[in-house]
């Protein structure tokens, strides 16, 4: 399996990165994305600046334990996370997980487990700073609960 | 020995400080830890390392029990992830 | 909702789908991408040429209503279907969806529902050429089985 | 009436023509059709366009049961679909 794990204050080019999945293997049948983006979420309070902050070390440690996980469960042929730290805008791409498979079902089973892992267990942190004053942002409730289902899939 | 201790996000606002070297004789638990730290600074500092809510990490290991910590070990304290 | 759905012989950008299905509004939190490849399947009889046929008219209509069952399942901003037809070779796209969605879950969700129909509603038919002749594929159980999975999750 | 019927991929290969417009005095109902183009072509015909696996559609809709066509419709005969 080819990892590629990065995380950094700047953009990254989808193009690239889907076409490093796509060329590892001409066993590559499928190939599925996930981005996420800053929304532009609430009308009263608009957030102006969205702040990332990481554990160095710990996160990538992390991702790299996560993809693992999911090469165990699925056929994974390359996985590409890429993860976004600093000040965002609404609009701006956050995050980045790519995975290609032979077949489309274990793409997207893995990318999907891969999000719902790190949205609970990579170590980043998210404080909107909107009009009215900074916010640490706490784990969505069901977030927690789509990452437990994949421990009850098990 | 010699103890990192690193601390993220709103934890690392409320303390005003994102990391200590703790300077420690002997062997020493998490919870001797978060003890010797509260007594160098504040009570308050025991409540925001021991809130229900906060995780703890030795050497980028999340601890869900009391551990030992070693001489050049990593301990980071912070509040739920908020990834992706 | 934005819908845009295409069959056609050229090859399709990703950067651009992506683009398209970013920027259609504010509110898009997570886009997910699904892209087909021809696989080099057997090791005897290698395909040589992927041959795609299909029923103009009654495609792109098909295409459309999958489109909207989907929309009404989830929540759904963009959605972008391309399937290419014509002869395709060994690496080659065949097949892009892209969905656009508040939230991840509504995204993968849509995406691997239209992919999953795709697969056994559409009406595209797949012929091999390989060095021991012409072939024309027949639809795996799986994909059946995968389709009938979303009849029953109703 | 004027029907145009159209085939594809495999089935087309075996029957060796594409598309055939019928032309048919009165209502006629889609298996009438069948026994009418076998009738003109061949009994292989009719032992091709109903076999099991073979889906009609009249007007781009799958059909399921036998129904009755009219002026300008097009009826498509097809082995099941292979996409993506």
């Amino acid at each position: 399996m080819e990892k590629k794990i990065q995380v950094q204050e700047e953009t990254f080019d989808l193009r690239a990165e889907y076409d490093h999945l796509r060329s590892v293997s001409l066993k590559v049948g499928a190939v599925v994305t996930f981005t996420g983006t800053v929304r532009d979420l609430n009308e009263d309070e608009s957030v102006q600046v969205l702040h990332l902050e990481h554990y160095p070390g710990m996160t990538e440690r992390e991702l790299d334990k996560i993809i693992d996980e999911a090469a165990e469960r699925w056929d994974v042929i390359a996985a590409t996370v890429i993860h976004r730290v600093g000040d965002l805008y609404p609009g701006d791409e956050i995050v980045f997980v790519g995975m290609s498979s032979q077949h489309r079902g274990d793409a997207f089973a893995s990318c999907s487990f891969v999000m719902d892992y790190l949205k609970t267990r990579a170590t980043f942190w998210k404080k909107e700073k909107t009009e009215e004053g900074d916010r640490w942002l706490t784990t969505r409730e069901s977030d927690v609960t789509a990452a437990d289902a994949w421990d009850k899939a098990q | 020995m010699t103890i990192k201790i690193v601390f993220f996000a709103s934890l690392r606002e409320a303390l005003g400080v994102d990391s200590v070297n703790l300077q420690i004789s002997g062997s020493c638990s998490v919870s001797a830890l978060i003890k010797q730290l509260s007594d160098q600074h504040s009570a308050e500092w025991l409540e925001i390392l021991t809130a229900e809510n906060i995780r703890v990490a030795v050497n980028h290991d999340i601890i869900n029990e009391d551990v030992e910590v070693a001489d050049g070990d990593e301990v980071a304290f912070f509040p739920p992830v908020t990834g992706g």
